[in-house]
């Protein structure tokens, strides 16, 4: 679009980028498929100390792969990744800090 | 530009008259900057520091306003053109009055680190008490519980109660405590007293100026707090977080004695409650199930038994008559004021009345006009499915005559000096 | 979201045709009397809208204070018994909060920002009558309680359960309180998403983030603030509704649910309020004082970041408001430090002000006098919130009136008064006329004397030991004679406010006999005062093209060899002539006032019978569908009288580059 | 004037305006809008892991959790994030038909998640856990209710896209409506991937 490529000038980052194609995007699925079984196993086999950091750890991976690639985050103007993850540490430090006045990490 | 700096004078002036007459003022017994306590001084020591700084720091930029205003001021400006120096900034002074201050907070802060663990400190105080003829160390600690509109306090004597024991129990399923008294905590002075603050409905905040700052009383937590005075001597109190109707109205006070005192104190109110004479048929029937009338002749005092029998039993406690029936108030909190000893406290209704006027003498009038319609003097929500506050009875005259009378023998009266320190108005 | 809102066309060659709208209402077309208002999508309509209805609740609010004030007058005050009393001052706090100031600076945000980054209106004109909309019938929801509510909710601003829960409030002022905020709550949140992107996306050509006039800057900070603390308290909120209407229990204490909850998601939203509530005054403060000092402003980069630091600051220091409610040694430690910490960057904003007019030529017109005395009042809150940033000095000082004095030094002090003086500054960019001068100087000393006055002495009551939310008090405290002079206090400052509606009614009187104030009547620096006044329809003829801060001023002077400044432009050669044609506005539409009238609808369903939220549900849902298969523009609709959007568009770098 | 024949708007979709960023409003707008939405969803979640043994002696969420079920209703949901990708990239394509399907796969598979939501709910009353019970209940409904609304309103917009797009007005230049609907879309699915971890796998 010639308007958006006139105003490069300014700080604009122009949306212009390569979408994967839909086998990549069914492959992603395929692995966000996998991450979720690996997280119910958790539910039968006894994993011990390692159970909560290693569930966070592929809560985590999912998400992020579901932002990036689904979302596009990884394609898309730098602004929405800084406006959403924003939001999402806020909350984080936010809530994190409110449930340790409540002594909750102790119990 | 003459008119604002004499407007700002005045005003600095008058704060600064303000604040002296304030610690002049007659009466003013919740004064913050009238410390009676150690821990009440320690933070007044370190308000003071921060008025002084603060008060500079204040006093600074109002006076380079109003130099500025005074030396840069030209009016409307006649001539469009005529423009000053433009002057954007300067990152030397940006920087540097951002470290300024960030260096004198780092100063304040440390001395409220200081303060603040110190008053969150405390100290290991064991003091010899007599508990029915068998010395106890005790480690001076009162529950507070806040409910609407009055405090309750209890002393657990015999056993050294921490907030961690309550953990988990609710406040309307306390333990039961040796002494339970309202409105007026008795404590040791020269004592430094744990507080366990709680609430049986909604949030309070339990607050004695000139002995510390105020903590809330939260149902279901159990705050740590402490307060000590250094002499004997009365202090005010009042809840300062909104409770609800009768917020105003909710009051308290510490009385501090000598450690003898605090001692005869405790033997009182260990005993039951004295029966009046010609009521101990009735009494006894009361707590065995049975039945008993009152003789003819019996005085006002014996009818008033009677009369608290058949009237205040659903709330009220009296150890040595309902003690064995009462399973708790017919109220939103659980609770009423257990009136075993009512007549050594010189206060009733949430510290907001007298229960004895200046002169000594028992407060009838007070007394007879609360029974006669409680919302009339501190409102309240009797009228709910289930009351919080005094429901008005609709007692006769007589009845409340008599309740009158057996009310004021409850347990030993104060002395005329406590009655007169005490006094609300 | 279902609403998907085509950005502004302008001067588009080929507009795009959609299909006419649903039947039910045509696509109004603007430029008729009252329909025309309860259609508009202008930003400046809205905006004017925003501050009229602020000012009416600027009343409402003035007389619940001056009731307060009136009941604590004398001791054992017989005006208000307890139970109107907590009514009272409950609204009297919501409505100045979340009715008064809010909004004010909302009007403020609304008519500004497009044009002071140069736009042509906001980047969703009819969301942002949405948000009016939805703001209006929040606020006549909230009131109506007294009404049909069986009164104001009685539990505070603050609302603390379980006070607020049915056992203890058993009116349905606390569900008014609920829903209404939430409804507020919607507003708001609407119009932080709809401005970021105002000021994200909409900056003319050349105006890169350090050109951003500072009143825009703070305003984008507030907005980011409400858009991340309006979610908080809405959990809380929610929650709090379910306890009162459907039994949940999540703060009943007897089924081991805590009441901090509670004052962890208000005061986590609360806190940052508060600086909802300040930043656009120091935006404010940042336009008003350069252009009267004729300096630009000092430290400008400075001024921002610490703006941008006190927003993120502002969202760690929430539970100061908690430090005697037995959260922990540990934690109170921690919000002390991170509270004291905070005075920081509000120090630098304040002595940057001072600087700006250090060597200035100083004029003390009437919106100078607002400003140089709300950062004084702001100074002396910032002292006071210090000391009570101390955490041991802060439990002798909480819940008394010192901090009641402290904030309203802050939110009546620096933030009422502060935007007062900018509806004197703005007056004639909106109007096309000043407001009288000595009728203003009188309403600031007036106002500013009694502010004083009425909660200078509060300092005095708080460390005395009165108790904030009492009805009443005894004799014998010795409260009595500050008591009294602060209600003298309250009343000057009423008296204030009638100066200013009279000077209002008066200035619009005499507005034909004084000479035209022109687009600048002040000297001023940002591009708002590049356009005629009152501001046409369509805001700039031509989108400027921005080459530095305070680009107007720059327009207007440069600098000789020996770097003086010199005039190099009239205001009549520099300004716009406001005359364009063919500008494309956006349509007009009656949804947006539809979709808001279902909320209250909703919210008293909720209440009495859930039969009532059917009508109300219906009217939000299907005037939301017939939005969103409402074509952005009307091909058909006149915009602005003259304007003709079938012609090619006559303007040059309106809408794209020169270059292009 | 050179204005005059610059494609401002385009024909429909990529309303390419001169933005300062050069990005769309509408999808700024939008990830404005979910970067607020973490904070509600924090709210939430953090207040139902405050709560989630406080049962006052009755049952709480975790003594009545079917991993299993939930399982599989979380997979149904993860995987309409797939289909709601493949419905963006055909549309991008040009291919409305297949883009329809795959639209209207995803609302389906949303619709199943509230099925199992709904059916999940019918079981944990059943099993004496109400939304009144005890403050654990309380939140965990009011958690799960809120994502489901969520998803609930997802489906209302797919839908809406899908009507759309059977009546020809949805074409590959207007695929950033449909994106925008996906955003919102995945972002409801990224919270379930949240709540299932947090609220249903760690145990209590």
């Amino acid at each position: 679009m010639t308007a958006t490529e006139s105003v490069a000038e300014t700080e604009a980052t122009p949306d212009v980028h390569e979408h994967p194609s839909d086998w990549a995007y069914v492959k992603i699925a395929a692995i966000l498929a996998v991450i979720t079984g690996l997280e119910v196993s958790t539910y039968y086999v006894s994993i011990g100390k390692v159970l909560i950091p290693s569930l966070l750890v592929m809560m985590a991976l999912k998400f992020w792969i579901v932002i990036t690639w689904f979302m596009h985050l990884r394609f898309d103007g730098k602004i929405f990744k800084q406006l959403f993850l924003g939001g999402l540490f806020l909350a984080g430090v936010v809530f994190v800090v409110t449930l340790s006045t409540f002594q909750f990490w102790a119990s | 530009m003459r008119k604002m700096s004499r407007r700002t004078s005045i005003l600095g002036l008058s704060v600064l008259l303000g604040l002296v007459l304030s610690g002049c003022a007659n009466n003013a017994e919740l004064d913050t900057l009238k410390p009676k306590g150690p821990t009440s001084r320690e933070i007044n020591t370190l308000s003071n520091w921060v008025f002084i700084a603060g008060g500079v720091i204040l006093l600074m930029v109002i006076i380079a306003v109003i130099y500025i205003g005074f030396r840069f001021h030209t009016g409307k400006p006649e001539d469009d053109d005529s423009y000053p120096p433009q002057i954007h900034g300067n990152s030397v002074l940006e920087i540097g009055w951002t470290i300024l201050p960030a260096m004198i907070m780092t100063v304040i802060a440390v001395g409220t680190l200081i303060t603040h663990i110190s008053v969150n400190s405390t100290e290991a105080n064991a003091m010899e008490i007599q508990v029915e003829g068998t010395t106890q160390s005790w480690e001076p600690t009162v529950v507070v519980v806040g409910q609407q509109w009055w405090w309750e306090y209890r002393y657990y004597l015999s056993s050294n109660i921490t907030a961690s024991d309550l953990k988990g129990i609710s406040a309307k399923d306390l333990p039961p405590a040796d002494i339970v008294t309202s409105g007026q905590m008795v404590v040791p002075a020269g004592q430094e007293i744990e507080l366990i603050v709680t609430s049986r409905d909604v949030i309070h905040s339990h607050w004695i100026p000139a002995l510390n700052g105020k903590r809330d009383a939260v149902p279901g937590r159990y705050s740590p707090w402490k307060i000590e005075a250094d002499n004997p001597g009365v202090y005010f109190g009042q809840c300062t977080e909104f409770c609800g109707l009768s917020h105003a109205r909710m009051r308290m006070q510490v009385v501090a004695v000598t450690d003898n005192d605090f001692q005869d104190w405790i033997d009182t109110q260990m005993q039951p409650a004295a029966v009046p004479a010609g009521a101990e048929e009735l009494v006894a029937a009361y707590r065995s199930d049975g039945s008993a009338t009152l003789p003819d002749d019996a005085s006002a005092a014996a009818r008033g038994v009677e009369a608290f029998i058949s009237n205040c039993t659903s709330c009220h406690l009296i150890n040595g008559v309902n003690d064995l029936s009462y399973t708790g108030a017919n109220q939103v909190s659980g609770a009423a004021p257990d009136l075993t000893h009512l007549a050594s406290r010189t206060t009733f209704a949430g510290a907001l009345l007298n229960l004895y006027n200046a002169d000594g003498s028992f407060n009838r009038d007070d007394l007879s006009a609360w029974l006669r319609n409680p919302a009339a003097l501190k409102d309240n929500a009797s009228t709910d499915p289930i009351p919080r506050g005094m429901p008005n009875l609709g007692l006769s005259e007589n009845t409340m005559s008599d309740l009158v009378a057996y009310l004021s023998t409850l347990g030993p009266k104060p002395t005329l000096q406590q009655i007169q320190q005490t006094q609300v108005n | 979201m279902a609403i998907v809102e085509k950005p502004l066309s302008i001067g588009t060659s080929e507009p795009v045709l959609a299909d006419r709208p649903l039947g039910v209402l045509t696509r109004p077309k603007g430029g008729n009397g009252w329909r025309d208002w309860l259609s508009t999508v202008d930003h400046k309509k809205i905006g004017i809208m925003y501050g009229v209805a602020a000012m009416f609740f600027f009343v409402v609010g003035g007389s619940e204070a001056l009731l307060i004030r009136s009941q604590l007058a004398v001791p054992n005050g017989q005006v208000l018994s307890a139970d109107p009393y907590n009514q009272v001052y409950t609204m009297h706090g919501l409505t100045m909060v979340f009715l008064f100031v809010m909004p004010l600076a909302a009007a403020f945000a609304n008519y500004l920002i497009p044009l002071q980054i140069g736009a042509r209106d906001v980047a969703f004109p009819r969301l942002n009558a949405l948000s009016f909309w939805i703001w209006i019938s929040g606020a006549i929801f909230l009131n109506s309680t007294w009404l049909v509510g069986g009164g104001g909710a009685d539990c505070g601003w603050f609302c603390y359960s379980p006070n607020s829960g049915v056992v203890f409030s058993p009116s349905h002022g606390v569900d008014f309180y609920a829903i209404g905020l939430l409804i507020l709550g919607i507003a708001s949140l609407v119009s932080a998403v709809n401005l970021i992107t105002t000021v994200i996306n909409m900056r003319a050509p050349g105006m890169s983030w350090f050109r951003v006039p500072v009143f825009t800057w703070m305003m984008l900070v507030t907005q980011f603030l409400l858009l991340f603390a309006l979610p908080v308290i809405t959990v809380a909120l929610f929650f709090l509704m379910f306890d009162r209407l459907f039994g949940s229990q999540f703060f009943n204490p007897d089924t081991g649910a805590d009441p901090l909850l509670w004052q962890h998601l208000f005061w986590i939203f609360g806190h940052p309020e508060v600086y909802i509530v300040v930043l656009p005054v120091f935006g404010i403060f940042s336009e008003i004082i350069p252009t009267f000092s004729r300096k630009p402003l000092f430290g400008y980069s400075f001024v921002v970041f610490s703006g941008i630091a006190i927003g993120f600051m502002g969202w760690g220091v929430w539970a100061h408001h908690m430090f005697v409610s037995g959260i922990g040694p540990v934690s109170v430690a921690a919000f002390s430090l991170s509270t004291m910490f905070i005075a920081v960057p509000t120090g630098v904003k304040i002595l940057n002000w001072i600087a700006t007019m250090w060597g200035g030529k100083i004029w003390f017109a009437t919106p100078m006098l607002f400003s140089v005395g709300a950062v004084t009042m702001f100074t002396i809150g910032g002292v006071s919130g210090v000391t009570h940033s101390l955490a041991p000095v802060d439990t002798q000082q909480t819940d008394t009136y010192y901090i009641v004095a402290h904030f309203h030094y802050v939110m009546f002090g620096a933030g009422a008064l502060g935007l007062l003086g900018a509806c004197y500054f703005w007056w004639p960019k909106i109007f096309g006329h000043m407001l009288n001068e000595r009728l203003g100087k009188v309403h600031f000393w007036l106002a500013t004397i009694g502010m004083n006055l009425t909660f200078g002495p509060m300092h005095i009551l708080g460390l005395q030991g009165m108790s904030r939310r009492i009805d009443t008090y005894s004799s014998g405290f010795g409260f009595a004679l500050w008591n009294a002079v602060a209600t003298i206090g309250a009343f000057t400052i009423a008296t204030s406010l009638l100066v200013f509606f009279y000077n209002i009614w008066k200035s619009k009187k005499d507005a034909p006999n004084l000479p035209d104030p022109g687009p600048d009547p002040w000297d001023a620096r940002s591009l708002e005062w590049m356009l005629p006044s009152p501001t046409p329809e369509h805001n700039f003829d031509e989108v400027p093209e921005i080459n530095g801060l305070d680009e107007w001023w720059h327009r207007k002077y440069g600098y000789d060899d020996d770097g003086n400044v010199v005039r190099i432009a009239t205001v009549e050669e520099a300004a716009q002539k406001g005359d364009a044609t063919n500008v494309h506005l956006p349509s007009p539409s009656f949804w947006p006032l539809v979709v808001a009238i279902g909320m209250p609808l909703i919210g008293y369903g909720l209440i009495f019978n859930l039969w009532l939220a059917v009508p109300g549900g219906l009217a939000t849902a299907g005037a939301l569908f017939a939005w969103a298969l409402e074509p952005a523009d009307d091909p058909d609709a006149h915009h602005g009288g003259s304007h003709d959007d079938h012609e090619a568009p006559a303007l040059t770098g309106a809408d794209t580059n020169e270059e292009s | 004037m050179a204005t005059a024949t610059a494609p401002a708007v385009a024909t429909g979709g990529h309303e390419e305006h001169r933005t300062a960023t050069g990005m769309s409003n509408t999808k700024l707008a939008m990830w404005i809008f979910l970067g607020s939405e973490c904070l509600l969803f924090g709210g939430l979640i953090s207040s139902y892991l405050l709560y989630k043994t406080r049962g006052s002696g009755l049952p709480v969420p975790t003594d009545v959790f079917d991993i299993p079920f939930t399982s599989v209703s979380s997979f149904v949901l993860l995987m309409s994030s797939m289909t709601m990708v493949l419905a963006l990239s055909a549309l991008r394509r040009g291919d409305e038909a297949l883009s329809r399907v795959w639209t209207l796969a995803t609302a389906m598979l949303g619709g199943v998640f509230i099925g199992g939501q709904v059916y999940e709910f019918t079981t944990f009353l059943r099993e004496g856990l109400g939304f009144t019970t005890n403050p654990a209940s309380s939140a965990f409904f009011t958690l799960t209710g809120f994502h489901g609304v969520h998803v609930a309103l997802g489906i209302t917009m797919l839908m809406s896209t899908f009507v759309m797009s059977s009546k020809g007005k949805l074409h590959q230049e207007q695929s950033e409506t449909l994106e925008i609907v996906g955003l919102y879309w995945h972002f409801v699915d990224v919270v379930w991937i949240v709540l299932f971890t947090v609220v249903y796998l760690v145990p209590a």
